[in-house]
């Protein structure tokens, strides 16, 4: 399990490009920048009001100083702090290149589902929504199957949903897909994983890359 | 009263706290939550509050700590995944929670703290957090309509006050509480630091004094906790009533 | 005329108390500070972002530093600088004691005119509607009568509104009215006029105050 | 593009200016309207230009020197009273002017700027500034729907700017320009002083550079003549075509 997430982990930090804002979500999505590239210099954004998060720091912990899930962190130069409603204002306007989000479930055509359990976890949505509806870019992250082994990647969510058409890539420990208009479609397998694997784990059905090979 | 010196003790401040009232505070996390003002919350034995804020808190932490003595009858909050009693609360009828979008939410209160009456957006439209809201047609597209929140009384916590009440907050502990000080009747803040009219850089104010009424000093913040426990299930226990 | 206008911004300056917040519209209510006891210490707020202007400087003039009207101010301790937008959340929550506004036509029931003469003056409104609309107390100016001798205070407004039942009171350089929800009542006669004058120059009907007692 | 380094020339602004575009600019009465920007603007030749900010500014500050050029079509402003010229247009049908109350035009510049679709508001209500905007009915209270304002380049005076954007502003040149900053696809900054990344205290920083696409440095800014003038009738001259 906690191999499963590094896997996701590791794979979504291939999708973070030099010069990119980059807001991530809590859970697989934090471990992300342990597997950033040293070259790549992007700017971390939190929903409570910080552009330009650094890595966590070791000492001096500042108790003023978090991201939005209330870790610590550093910042950069050339970093900022403001207020939450700017934040937002950010997210909602566009100017977040890139959301990585975790997710409990996410539909073919891209309805997200990541902020309730009806009767068993009740997190609250938190910035879930504002970050899907503007995001330019949504990644949903997630381990592929419930424990019991039922689908996550489903025809409709079953949970309540957070956003409607907004996950444009889903990563799992099993596969890479993308989300279009027209389909839901297969194009990257995580090592180990098969085509067939896939399908047999995968709630809806989904075209397969033509630049998809097994290996 | 003299608008130019606000500073008062805790002890003025208790009485402040009534049944019945709607109060914002500020915060996320916990972090930037005036704990010394939860305190004095705690200590004015106010219930049937009705709380607006970012998040329930952890359950020593922020709001929660208040949330765990069953005084408030409602939330208005992001979520409250850090705070399991509040969850448990939820479930048993015990606490009215109504979930808004984050920065819906603190849209909400800078609404109300500006003198607006509602703003259209469209997040949230079609899911469960529509609730009774109503929806407006602009051409031929829909928004949902999001109203104004103000209170009865808000907790705000800055790193510096001068006398005025004109703020200078810390960090990413500024997060809501600009716009909490902006949107309640009684505006109440905790500031690590109060200082006379004049040493604030007047272009580095956040918070212009003109919104705030009562200033009571810090006696230190709390928040760090969170993470310097390190059995985190420590984080979530429930406080003894 | 120069002179109706230091006797009217000299009497609207008893207006102003200890404490206030203020903020002064261009023409007659920019006079008003000059008329201050020294014993009066308030706040004078101004729509483009800034609290607690002080003196007109008289050295060192700071081109960034100005009122609505772009004349150079000063700020004294504990003033402060912010955007328009919040400048104008002040004024609409109501957190300016008074505000002190020049106008065109008031009517008896207390509509405000002041923004354009169709026509021949085109000013536009400024922030004169979000003033009427938010200030916990709304004084008008104006000298009495135009050039041609027709009535400022009138039945009905023939201009254009700003905002409707927002003035409070009116203070020219014969008279003093407050205005009710019931009548526009005639609260003080300036030095030199009597009763008799004001109804001759005064386009609607008033009653007159029980306390008013001409000399 | 490096997002972490904007800093660029006039010559390479120029074209960045186009034919019915809509152009928002930071300034209150020209003070604060960036004056190399407004001449980098009537030097591009861009006409057919849709024009929103505070007012018209002087014949001869802040956006007044575009606007007595003629090449622009219609204006949303607060104010046009310092710049007869302004109104002379309006009169003659050359200039469309839709007049907005202050603090409205500013906040609806912000709704766009933060991804608002439009709010509510009393103010303006039965006036002749109510135009056919859309009434919506909350309860048993009607209001005005303001529509939300974003520009395809928008132009802003800071005091300081580093590198990747980060502004802060002097005093009352702050004005509208953070809201402008926000809301414009193209934003371009002149600042009086560029400095780089990590030399502005992050607290301070009123206009995070995630905002901002380009920033020039100023010439120096020329608006405290309107009070040099001592002869104030030269205040409203027209400059010659």
């Amino acid at each position: 399990m906690g191999d499963e997430r590094q896997v996701i982990a590791q794979r979504a930090a291939r999708e973070v490009k030099d010069g990119m804002i980059v807001n991530l979500g809590i859970g697989i999505p934090s471990l992300v920048p342990d597997y950033l590239d040293a070259s790549i210099h992007v700017f971390f954004q939190a929903e409570n009001g910080i552009l330009g998060m650094g890595p966590t720091p070791t000492t001096n912990l500042d108790g003023n100083l978090s991201n939005a899930a209330g870790d610590p962190v550093s910042l950069l130069p050339g970093g900022s702090y403001f207020d939450s409603a700017l934040a937002f204002g950010m997210i909602r306007r566009g100017f977040i290149d890139i959301s990585i989000l975790g997710a409990l479930q996410v539909s073919a055509n891209g309805n997200l589902a990541n902020w309730i359990v009806p009767g068993k976890r009740v997190p609250g949505v938190g910035g879930a929504m504002e970050l899907a509806y503007g995001a330019k870019n949504l990644i949903a992250l997630m381990t592929h199957c419930e424990k019991d082994g039922s689908p996550k990647i489903v025809k409709e969510c079953t949970l309540p949903i957070t956003t409607y058409h907004c996950v444009k890539k889903i990563i799992t420990e099993m596969a890479v897909f993308t989300i279009t208009d027209d389909a839901l479609q297969l194009d990257e397998l995580m090592p180990g994983y098969s085509i067939t694997d896939v399908k047999n784990s995968t709630g809806a059905d989904f075209i397969v890359s033509s630049t998809l090979t097994e290996k | 009263m003299n608008i130019f010196e606000k500073v008062t003790s805790y002890e003025k401040i208790r009485p402040l706290f009534f049944d019945g009232m709607t109060l914002l505070f500020g915060g996320f996390g916990g972090v930037g939550t005036p704990p010394g003002l939860v305190d004095c919350l705690i200590e004015s034995g106010a219930k049937n509050v009705h709380l607006i804020g970012n998040d329930a808190g952890f359950p020593w932490i922020g709001m929660g700590k208040f949330i765990c003595l069953e005084r408030a009858t409602s939330l208005v909050a992001s979520h409250i995944g850090s705070n399991p009693t509040a969850g448990d609360l939820m479930n048993l009828g015990k606490l009215k929670v109504e979930f808004s979008p984050q920065g819906i939410l603190v849209e909400r209160i800078r609404a109300g703290g500006v003198g607006l009456n509602g703003f259209l957006t469209e997040i949230g439209k079609g899911t469960k957090l529509e609730y009774d809201k109503q929806l407006v047609k602009v051409g031929d597209k829909e928004f949902l309509l999001e109203s104004p929140i103000t209170g009865d009384v808000g907790i705000v916590y800055a790193r510096k006050a001068d006398t005025f009440g004109n703020l200078i907050f810390d960090k990413t502990a500024r997060n809501t509480n600009p716009y909490v000080a902006m949107a309640t009747k009684v505006t109440i803040v905790e500031a690590e630091e109060i200082v006379p009219m004049g040493e604030l850089n007047p272009e580095e104010i956040i918070v212009p004094g003109i919104y705030v009424k009562h200033i009571v000093p810090s006696k230190g913040y709390n928040w760090k906790w969170i993470w310097e426990m390190k059995d985190k299930s420590l984080r979530s226990e429930r406080p003894a009533k």
